[in-house]
């Protein structure tokens, strides 16, 4: 995308894995509904719909979510119709840019079964697998617990995606380690991090409120230094997610190493156009194109 | 989600609550629709983080007043706010007043008497007979009941009229076509339960919100055909039965 | 402490490792001044002064420390006088409650040095091995790396320590597992969490900002969650630390299985003094004692 | 740290810069000191988290005042404080204005003017002479030198006084027997490089401030005998020979 401000033209756009994106910008998995597309036409370079599975998941009962500071924790439970009826919805978020989609099983042959599912959807350009979800088969670790168990399903998911790109999203802990696992096991590109394991208690009802996963801008100094440490341990690009508030902070994640920086939480409460174009402002400012900004550092 | 900044036009104490009006000439609003709102902040406020859900409570066309409790942190800065604050609306589904049964009772149960204002005003205006009950913890409280002339008061401590829950005020919930509640959601179950069984029943259902658009799934109620729905998208208005309480 | 608020007397005393500590508050390690005691004067159950080692450190040129969303990113680089100046110095913290050290060395020999040069000290109460810092002999990983190098380096440091309680603390990134290799090593209690790992970046010069430790209430439900699980995993009292910022903060960890609560960056805008009369408000409202509070979620 | 809330009693554009008063009655402050402040919070404001620290202006035992620069968040918060800000002060080691050789310079870059109004003060009550050189990096900013009657000025784009930095205002800087600057570390430097061998040269440095009372070792600044030393406790100001620059 090409936004003209004043009179200096601002280059937004990226490659990512062969895609052009106009924009570097990508919806975070699990935060952007369908009912909220019309707010952000235009904004992304690529569309990202919440993670499905093989079937229907009904999720954790509420309370699902809880504010903390600059950020919040949820435990949404992978809520969504099961694969089949998510395609049946899918041309919403088929709005002439790079689709991805998230998917997440339970076991390898779950993540490959969703792979082959959708794979040959014309609609479809690339897929990202959520690692961060419960291995029924180890014991309740997820998929990211371990290099070995990343390599095992990125490895497993390749085998039959041949066309797509596939990235590989990972959990803070270990992402260095797990980030060379997913490389050497074919990933096309790494989506970096997911939320932060943690938990709210309500003091004087004395009870856990929610245990889940922290995001927001708490935790972006946590996923820019995941991002930064990556970065320089693998080759493949990489799709900064965590706390992204604001055109600088967007700035930042490319600076540290990514290709693409995904809105998540903060799209709750700021316009994602706004980051945009807070963020055409920064390349305005400093006469830099997006793609000139990736892992920039002096 | 796209935050509009509103100019307060007025402040002031209701009850225990606090009744804040601003303008918002958008003709629109339905009953038991909702606003996400928060104090304006540089260029956006971190503390809190997330906004905050409130009923409308009136709207004429030109002025949006909400009446809040304050609670936490969010209700506490908005109460103190200075000039302006910002806000998302209207969201949700509100009250249905279309084809119900008559006459109808209207129950709140503490800050749950929001909505009720708008609510009443627009069966009014259809001509639909209507009751308003409502429960309070403390006297303090029930002084917002001046707001909602002919309504019958409960309160908790028995302070001020019947002692014990909005439901106590109500002798006979079964003879209204049409119940609406608003209140926690312990209240809006029992409600559920005694409301007649040919009686249109809508609760206005209380989950904590994360975006108020659908995108988070944080605000979901159990449903009837199993799994859970959005209260902020598919409600936060629901036909009782729907409800799986 | 027993504090008089209206009528109601509130008990504020914990016993940690058969320490009588009349309040459930300790410092932070490295966040607390001697220039600065004349502030939380009878606040503190116990004393802990900043991370000493060996030799003297300079630290880290500046900039060290960088504000991020409810939280700061810090790179001090445990400067500090060395060990034989810090015990010249450490008459000032020795204010009529139990003192913990915190030690932290380069390699496990250096730990243990550390422990025998301290523990005859008559002035010192217990000791808390600060095992984030890099080993040198396993290629600059930190001590909490791995349970292996764990428990190394707290059973060594146990066998020249037998009269003083050992604390042994931990980083998020692998906490439970290292708080069992702990407590099988001889550690007599955990201190759950140290700061996160983190960066910032200043966008507008494209450089590095600070490569640290990510602390305050952002990183609180995080260390929440650390304390909840490892309380779940190991029959040791726990120390909690990270982002405690409130009397209700205080609450919430005993709840989640703390001991103790260490108050770090939040001390640096609010007055200790001030969250231990918030905690007292809670007791008294809820009736209980600070001991009855240890873990007593519903 | 303990912070204490004032009342705000005067605020005003100075320049480029904010004049920002509120009453202060505490006689001990000396030039070159700071304060910690931060807008007031519920109960402690998370946005910014850290309080800002910031040179004490003018004060005259009963009224304080602080000029700042709107930089980020946290002046800007302080910029649009309504009515009440938190302070802690005061702190640090401010100038040694005790036996030092005449005549004195003042050096102000930019925001760095603010210790020198105070401290110029105290100078005439002693009735040491001085003269005052200011560098600014537009007119904007200059036009807060009118508050320093018979100082020189400087300005980057030459559109008020000469062209260049402070430096470029002085023409014999070697000739002072005291030497005070304010400023951006690299001024400082460079004044610590120009100033006589003989003269006393002391130098407010600025490092960014995690708590203001000594104890998180952020705002440290290298030292000639090896290592670092805080400057919120040792400094703010230091005698140039001390620093390893
Ligand atoms: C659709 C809808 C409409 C609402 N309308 C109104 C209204 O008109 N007036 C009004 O005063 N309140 C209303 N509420 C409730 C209001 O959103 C909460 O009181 C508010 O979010 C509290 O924010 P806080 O920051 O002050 O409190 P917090 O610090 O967030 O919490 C303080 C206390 O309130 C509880 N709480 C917080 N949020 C919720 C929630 N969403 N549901 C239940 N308990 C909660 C917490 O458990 C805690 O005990 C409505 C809620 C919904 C979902
Ligand atoms: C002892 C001392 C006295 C000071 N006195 C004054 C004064 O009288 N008036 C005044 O306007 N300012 C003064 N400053 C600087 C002032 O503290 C910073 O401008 C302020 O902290 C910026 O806060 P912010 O939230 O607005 O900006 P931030 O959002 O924190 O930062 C905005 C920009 O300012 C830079 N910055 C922030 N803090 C510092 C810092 N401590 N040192 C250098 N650069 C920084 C950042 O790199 C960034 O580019 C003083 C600093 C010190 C250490
Ligand atoms: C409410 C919510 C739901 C989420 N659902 C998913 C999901 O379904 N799949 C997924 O991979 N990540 C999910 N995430 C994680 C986000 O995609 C993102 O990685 C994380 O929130 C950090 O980014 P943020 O701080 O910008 O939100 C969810 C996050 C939130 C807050
Ligand atoms: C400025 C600073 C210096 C610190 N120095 C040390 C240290 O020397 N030794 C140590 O074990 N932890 C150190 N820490 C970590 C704290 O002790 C604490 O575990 C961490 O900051 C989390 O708690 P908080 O969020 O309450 O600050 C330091 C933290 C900060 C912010
Ligand atoms: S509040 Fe996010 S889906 Fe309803
Ligand atoms: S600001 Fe913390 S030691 Fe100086």
């Amino acid at each position: 995308m090409v936004v003209r401000e004043r009179t200096t033209r601002v280059d937004l756009a990226v490659e990512l894995c062969g895609l052009q994106l106009h924009t570097p910008l990508i919806p975070a998995s699990g935060t952007l509904a369908k009912e909220a597309l019309g707010e952000v036409e235009g904004v992304y370079g690529a569309m990202l719909p919440k993670t499905t599975t093989p079937r229907p998941r009904a999720g954790n009962p509420p309370p699902r979510i809880a504010e903390t500071p600059a950020g919040m924790v949820n435990s949404i439970g992978l809520q969504n119709p099961g694969v089949e009826q998510f395609l049946k919805d899918l041309d919403a978020f088929d709005v002439g840019v790079p689709l991805f989609i998230s998917v997440a099983g339970d076991t390898v042959d779950e993540f490959v079964a969703l792979c082959e599912r959708i794979s040959s959807d014309e609609r479809i350009s690339g897929i990202e697998l959520n690692l961060s979800c419960p291995n029924v088969e180890h014991g309740g670790l997820t998929f990211c617990a371990g290099p070995a168990s990343v390599e095992e399903v990125v490895a497993a998911c390749r085998a039959v995606v041949r066309e797509k790109p596939i990235s590989a999203k990972l959990t803070n802990e270990g992402a260095v380690e797990n980030a060379r696992a997913a490389e050497a096991a074919g990933a096309d590109a790494l989506t970096v991090i997911n939320t932060v394991p943690a938990l709210t208690i309500d003091a004087r009802a004395r009870k856990v409120l929610v245990r889940g996963g922290l995001s927001g801008p708490a935790i972006k100094p946590i996923a820019l230094r995941a991002v930064y440490e990556v970065s320089r341990a693998v080759n493949v690009p990489i799709l900064g997610s965590g706390g992204v508030a604001s055109g600088q902070d967007v700035a930042e994640f490319m600076l540290a190493g990514a290709t693409a920086v995904q809105i998540g939480t903060t799209s709750f409460v700021r316009e994602p156009h706004t980051i945009l174009e807070e963020f055409a402002g920064f390349l305005r400012d400093t006469g830099m194109s997006a793609a000139e900004l990736i892992g920039a550092l002096r | 989600m796209r935050f509009y900044p509103v100019d307060i036009e007025e402040r002031r104490e209701l009850g225990g609550y606090t009744l804040l009006s601003y303008r918002w000439p958008d003709g629109s609003v339905q009953p038991g629709q909702f606003v996400m709102a928060r104090v304006a902040g540089y260029p956006v406020t971190l503390d809190p983080f997330l906004a905050r859900p409130f009923s409308f409570y009136d709207h004429d066309g030109e002025v949006a007043s909400l009446l809040f409790e304050v609670r936490g942190r969010g209700t506490a800065l908005l109460d103190r706010a200075p000039e302006r604050i910002e806000v998302s609306a209207p969201l949700g589904h509100g009250f249905d007043i279309g084809a119900n049964g008559t006459p109808a009772a209207l129950l709140g149960g503490g800050i749950g008497v929001a909505p009720l204002k708008i609510l009443s005003r627009h069966l009014t205006a259809r001509n639909v007979r209507h009751d308003i009950f409502l429960g309070f913890a403390e006297a303090r409280f029930a002084a917002v009941a001046a707001e909602f002339p002919g309504s019958k008061v409960a309160t908790v401590d028995g302070s001020e009229g019947t002692r014990g829950t909005v439901l106590d005020a109500v002798p006979d919930l079964d003879r209204y076509g049409a119940v609406y509640a608003c209140g926690p959601n312990p209240m809006l179950a029992a409600v559920k339960r005694v409301a007649g069984e040919d009686s249109v029943c809508q609760l206005s259902v209380e989950e904590r919100m994360g975006c108020g658009n659908g995108s988070c799934n944080g605000c979901v109620v159990p449903v009837r055909d199993g799994g859970y729905v959005r209260s902020c998208i598919e409600g936060p208005v629901f036909r009782a039965e729907v409800l799986a309480w």
